[in-house]
């Protein structure tokens, strides 16, 4: 690894070994998203529209949580609050279109801002406004810690969910139908296997983002903020706009994957936004492994198909989920791909 | 049958009930069989059921599948009976959030949609379609004909409360609408509610004579029985969505004296009727809700005209289902022009049983031939 | 508005207060001494109702039924500490926050399973129900009066409890030094399945409570457990005082603006839109509350320890 | 004198009823190793606490090359250049030693919301954390975790972790605390080396090392310095002997 010669570390070699693309982890992940890539596709020739649908759906839920496993798994940030993010997503989308349908404008006081039923309008809204939100509930949270970090993060979601729930323009409790999915340019997003190479796309890039992200200086401070917040200070770097900074990237995607569920369902509603599905997203993360790049995927797809497998056997499914939900948390510390894959490196 | 009694007893669902070998005829049902207000969905589903084992049709595939009450479920359950299975006919939503969410979506990719239960306003009107159906009521309809009933009763000042959510301020709507006075006051709780010490109290500063009220499922029985000991003394009156045969025997001794408008009940005097509770009632062992009447209902439909067309032949039973010529069991059934009910809606009272439980009796006719108002925005 | 109207919505926010004390205190007890975060404490307080449901219903006596509830929600807290919370002791939050969110699920949905979906009756005894007159022509119903005077009690009985008894000094002993308590020969993991079954049956008791109130059904517990746990951040988790001061604050400050918010936008708004707006403030108020609090107060107003 | 670096200005700091920082004013100068020794609860930690950036005075002040730096947090001290080491390891144990060095380095180039570059080929990272650690004779560990290192070994990370920042003072806490006569031996040598460039506060509770290494001597008992000079004026002092060396067999 170091082959010192003399003093000049120019030609030293700096770098640790790098994991080989055909270890066992490298097999498993190609195999993963190959499979959820392939599956779906060939679905759509066989004229099986609802298995790519149910493909969307758990590529859509795998990039909400790869956002949320930003916070959790890098940067040790344990937010039970990310459906947050994942309404307001879904509600920009669903308010948007809302507008555009009837030709009315969301706002008229400062400045008029008409609907768009356009869907690079509708992310860059969604992406914009989640971010301003969980700078905000960042900036508050991250002065706590620990279970205190939880709570208020649950807490402002609560907050959110009620706001949701009780303002009646938007349907409130009832929900907000989008009747028209939102386009875009050159590509017809009703049909089903264009929707889900949109969401396809979508997951791969949060990854690849997480990934890049991970390995900057910015996720070294993180990482070391997780490990170590006292070692990140006394080394100069403050961890509060460290964690805050990975706290709204990670709101973003999740926000994003949040738009792109309200389109594939044609439907928003406070669900989105409530505990369960914060519980749900982190119960996804852990499924898969804590803080692994796969994890999510991993999750995503072992949960929807739980829920759907389970829920055509028995009406009590959520009484297995449980239980194998348990069995996870017990005596798979490591989640899916923890045991798919073995044990992440340390670097 | 075995199946079907199994499924009565609420023990295990499959998730395909094959009443036959064939598969003439698919209808998917989407019902809300676990969560709050599962026992809503459990009655429509076992009324359903009931009318489809009496017709002994054998080429007639009934899927079941839970919503657990969740419009993003509901939907893309919606997607694979359609998508999958390839369904003829869905029906089975419990909920207007559910409704709006699934139904416009279904009818325009030319699936036929019965509703057992909901309907919303928007479904009436302005988004009506020729493919849907609904064979319960307009969501107005019950509150509305409480508000005729309570205004010819000569009841002056009602205060009104409900969720604060669009079916609850709905209903307080449709309430005054037909009620066509002033009331004492409006009062909107949170949804899912449990405690209303301060509602109570600010009913009990007012001066009203009579409240009316829309809290249904769960919310309703906390109000009944936290109404009981408040020293309130002003008579109460709602929708049946808080009176069914199920929530008022949770609520107890709390329900005895309260009025309550519904569609149906189970001491109306009809042929149908009489056999229908009694079946129900042999089948699974208890009296049947409204819901499981209206589930019953959908069902004879669906049958009387299959007896006419094959839904593929879409225009055809179309026609079959507008002429809803089957028997009712709340007698005279008709539709009106956005396929909504025109129908007489009763009056009951909630009285102390035989056994000593609360249950429900008729009192009387509270409005003939009820429409809604939104079928001037539909156009189909 | 009237002053009667106001006293008796203070004694609503009161009563409000003392339940989700029962709740709080539980919680707050099982962190403090085990250093858990237990999202299944809301499933206690739906067995403690069911088992009073059920057991008043065959014996026809609300008391041996109450009895019953708190035994029921006591043992279940003992069960599912001996099966399951033990192994998770030292393991980090996010274990613990899964883990118990899997016990929400399996004891929902098996308590449907046993009792079905319909909502179960239980109703005050008889001799509980009625209202009297208080001074000021109020009319306050006896068994909202029963649940403060019960939350009152307990609350002293556990301020003796912890102050006054051998019991009481391992767990405050507890709090300060988990390592120490053990070194010192008390044997830990019976202090903390005793401490777990006492929070579990405190929250059974709350459950059976309020069940003769409001409906006994799956699910019943979720709302009330995240109550408490904004009662506890506020307080200080930790902390039974703080449990005591935040379930006040939250019980007072929550009813009193579900009341006076709606009335308050009225002052200048159309009467249907005030009512929306106040309605739609009211049930964000203490989440709003709670996250003014943290904000100058990280670790909530009494705080014990992280 | 001098070249102060490093001073404390009459330092208060009270917990309730203790006084445990009481009137307390220090120097360090370029070039030197200033040892602060004194017995269990004098309050160095306190102290330490309040030039690090933990704690805040009630009164008086501290001053870095001559910015005050009272009220600055941790972060912000060490990027003015002052490097720390912890009485208790403090390493992100998972990670590679090289890991952990580089952080200094980044703080110092001010480039954490660098988004994109990967670390693992920043020259301009790895370069320096490199010198840092072969100053510290330990560039052969670079890509061990520290979980796998020895006692001692993490000692010199610490430092080394400290030199990335390229310091102009070093506040080590007990860095010979658990170390073996071998271990204490080397670290003792690599610091005698580093303060020609680094003045060096040194807390230490290893008096031969202290006696060894430092030009001045403070003793801190109950909040108050009661004495300062070199190892001979220290070690003569009969105040130092009854308070500290004759309470204490060190």
């Amino acid at each position: 690894m170091i082959n010192n010669t003399s003093s000049g570390v120019a030609k030293i070699s700096l770098t640790p070994n790098a994991d080989s693309h055909f270890s066992r982890k490298g097999i498993v992940q190609i195999t993963l998203l190959g499979l959820l890539l392939l599956l779906p596709v060939t679905a759509y020739f066989l004229g099986h529209i609802y298995y790519v649908n149910l493909a969307s759906r758990i590529t859509i839920i795998a990039m909400a949580a790869v956002g949320l496993n930003l916070a959790i798994g890098y940067g040790g940030m344990v937010s039970f609050g990310h459906a947050a993010y994942f309404g307001l997503g879904g509600y920009v989308a669903g308010i948007s279109a809302y507008h555009a349908f009837d030709f009315t404008p969301f706002m008229t006081w400062p400045f008029s801002v008409p609907g768009s039923d356009n869907l690079l309008v509708v992310w860059l809204a969604a992406a914009i406004l989640c971010g301003l939100l969980a700078l905000a509930i960042g900036a508050i949270s991250l002065r706590t810690t620990g279970v205190y970090f939880i709570m208020i993060t649950l807490a402002f979601a609560q907050m959110i969910y009620y706001f949701a729930n009780s303002w009646p323009t938007y349907g409130g409790e009832d929900g907000l139908p989008i009747y028209l999915r939102n386009g875009l340019p050159f590509v017809d997003t009703t049909n089903a296997l264009s929707y889900f190479l949109i969401c396809f796309a979508g997951l791969v890039l949060a990854m690849a983002i997480t990934s890049r992200l991970m390995k900057s200086r910015f996720g070294a401070a993180l990482t070391m903020a997780r490990l170590n917040d006292v070692r990140l200070a006394t080394a100069g770097i403050s961890p509060y706009p460290i964690r805050l900074i990975a706290f709204v990237i990670s709101a973003v995607i999740t926000g994003l994957a949040g738009a792109l569920y309200a389109d594939l369902n044609g439907f928003v509603s406070p669900t989105m936004l409530s505990w369960h599905f914060s519980g749900e997203l982190m119960v996804i993360v852990i499924l898969g492994g804590v803080g692994r790049l796969y994890g999510p995927l991993a999750g995503a797809i072992l949960f929807v198909m739980m829920e759907t497998l389970l829920g055509g056997i028995t009406q009590y499914w959520q009484l297995f989920l449980g239980l194998v939900l348990l069995g996870v948390v017990l005596f798979a510390k490591h989640g899916v791909m923890g045991w798919l894959a073995g044990r992440e490196l340390n670097e | 049958m075995k199946n079907m009694t199994r499924l009565g007893l609420g023990l295990l669902l499959s998730s395909s009930v094959a009443i036959a070998h064939a598969d003439d005829v698919k209808i998917g049902m989407i019902t809300t069989l676990s969560g709050g207000g599962s026992h809503l969905g459990v009655d429509v589903r076992d009324g359903f059921m009931l009318a489809m084992e009496q017709s002994g049709q054998d080429d007639i595939e009934v899927l079941i599948q839970d919503d657990a009450n969740r419009p993003d479920l509901a939907r893309s359950l919606a997607n694979e009976f359609m998508q999958r299975d390839q369904v003829d006919i869905l029906t089975g939503l419990i909920w207007s959030n559910l409704a709006m969410a699934v139904v416009p979506a279904v009818v325009r990719q030319g699936t036929f949609y019965l509703s057992p239960n909901a309907g919303p306003s928007d479904l009436a009107g302005r988004m009506c379609h020729e493919n849907y159906f609904n064979v319960a009521y307009q969501n107005d309809n019950l509150h509305g004909a409480m508000g005729a009933y309570m205004r010819e009763e000569g009841y002056e000042k009602p205060i009104i409360l409900a969720p604060n959510y669009p079916a609850g301020t709905d209903a307080l709507a449709g309430f005054k609408h037909l009620y066509e006075g002033d009331v004492v006051d409006e009062l909107y709780t949170q949804m899912g509610q449990t405690d209303y010490a301060a509602e109570i109290a600010q009913i009990r500063a007012s001066d009203a004579d009579s409240l009316f009220f829309f809290l249904p499922g769960g919310m309703g029985i906390s109000f009944m029985k936290q109404w009981e000991s408040s020293g309130v003394d002003i008579p109460i009156f709602g929708a049946a969505f808080s009176f069914d045969e199920i929530l008022i025997k949770a609520v107890g001794s709390a329900a005895i004296g309260a009025r309550n408008t519904s569609l149906w009940a189970y001491d109306l005097d009809n042929e149908t009727n009489h056999r229908f509770v009694e079946t129900f009632r042999e089948a699974y062992g208890r009296t049947p809700t409204l819901y499981a009447a209206q589930g019953f209902d959908t069902a004879n439909l669906i049958l009387s005209a299959l007896e006419v067309a094959h839904p593929d032949d879409q225009d055809a039973f179309r026609e079959a289902l507008r002429a809803a010529d089957f028997d009712s069991v709340r007698g005279e059934f008709r539709f009106g022009p956005n396929h909504h009910p025109i129908q007489d809606i009763y009056v009951r009272e909630v009285v102390e049983g035989d056994d000593g439980q609360p249950t429900n009796r008729l009192l009387g006719i509270a409005i003939e031939d009820i429409q809604d108002i939104y079928y001037e925005q539909c156009q189909m | 508005m009237s002053v009667t109207l106001l006293i008796e919505q203070l004694l609503n926010g009161v009563q409000l207060g003392t339940m989700l004390f029962l709740m709080a205190s539980g919680l707050t007890l099982i962190f403090g001494v085990m250093g858990l975060i237990n999202l299944a404490h809301g499933s206690f307080y739906m067995v403690g109702a069911y088992a009073t449901a059920a057991v008043t219903a065959s014996t026809g006596s609300f008391l041996i039924g109450l009895g019953a509830g708190i035994a029921a929600a006591a043992l279940a807290g003992a069960l599912v500490e001996l099966i399951v919370i033990r192994r998770l002791y030292h393991r980090p939050h996010l274990d613990q926050v899964l883990a118990t969110f899997a016990l929400i699920l399996i004891f929902s949905e098996g308590t449907r399973f046993i009792f079905g979906s319909s909502p179960l009756r239980l109703s005050p005894p008889s001799w509980l129900t009625g209202f009297v007159t208080l001074p000021g022509d109020t009319r306050y119903p006896i068994y909202r009066l029963v649940l403060i005077g019960v939350g009152i009690a307990i609350s002293i009985g556990l301020y003796l409890l912890i102050s006054r008894t051998r019991l009481g000094m391992r767990i405050r002993a507890g709090e300060s030094d988990r390592e120490m308590i053990g070194a010192l020969g008390v044997n830990i993991s019976k202090l903390y399945t005793l401490v777990f079954a006492l929070g579990a049956g405190l929250a059974g008791l709350a459950g059976a409570l309020v069940g003769a109130l409001q409906s006994v059904q799956v699910g019943m517990g979720e709302p009330v457990l995240i109550l408490a746990f904004v009662v506890i951040v506020i307080g200080g988790i930790g902390s039974i005082k703080g449990a005591l001061f935040g379930a006040l604050l939250v019980g007072i400050v929550d009813t009193l603006g579900r009341v006076y918010l709606p009335i308050f936008f009225r002052a200048f708004m159309p009467p249907s839109e005030a009512t929306g707006v106040g309605a739609a403030l009211a049930a964000m108020l203490i989440y709003i509350l709670m996250a003014v609090i943290l904000a100058f107060k990280p670790k909530g107003l009494f705080a014990a320890h992280d | 004198m001098s070249d102060v670096v490093l001073s404390l200005h009459q330092l208060h700091k009270r917990f309730g009823a203790l006084q445990a920082t009481n009137d307390v004013s220090l120097e360090l100068h370029q070039g030197e190793i200033h040892a602060l020794i004194g017995p269990n609860g004098a309050g160095k930690s306190t102290l330490i606490g309040q030039i690090a950036g933990n704690l805040r005075p009630d009164e008086g002040s501290v001053f870095l090359g001559g910015s005050e730096i009272t009220r600055m947090s941790i972060a912000q001290r060490a990027r003015l250049g002052l490097g720390r080491s912890f009485q208790v390891s403090s390493l992100a144990e998972p990670l590679s030693v090289m890991r952990n060095v580089m952080m200094g380095v980044q703080a110092l180039q001010s480039h954490s919301f660098r988004f994109w570059k990967p670390v693992a080929r920043d020259k301009q990272l790895l370069e320096p954390a490199y010198e840092a650690l072969e100053r510290m004779q330990l560039s052969h560990r670079a890509w061990t975790p520290v979980s796998e290192l020895s006692h001692g070994e993490r000692r010199q990370v610490e430092v080394a972790c400290a030199l990335a920042l390229k310091p102009r003072a070093l506040l080590l806490d007990e860095p010979m605390a658990g170390l073996g006569p071998e271990g204490s031996a080397k670290l003792t040598e690599l610091l005698e080396a580093l303060k020609v460039e680094v003045p060096i506060l040194l807390i230490e509770h290893d008096m031969e090392a202290v006696f060894r290494l430092a030009d001045r001597i403070s003793v801190l008992v109950s909040g108050s310095v009661i004495a300062q000079g070199d190892s001979h004026a220290i070690r003569q002092d009969p105040r130092v002997r009854e308070a500290y060396l004759g309470n204490d067999d060190a």
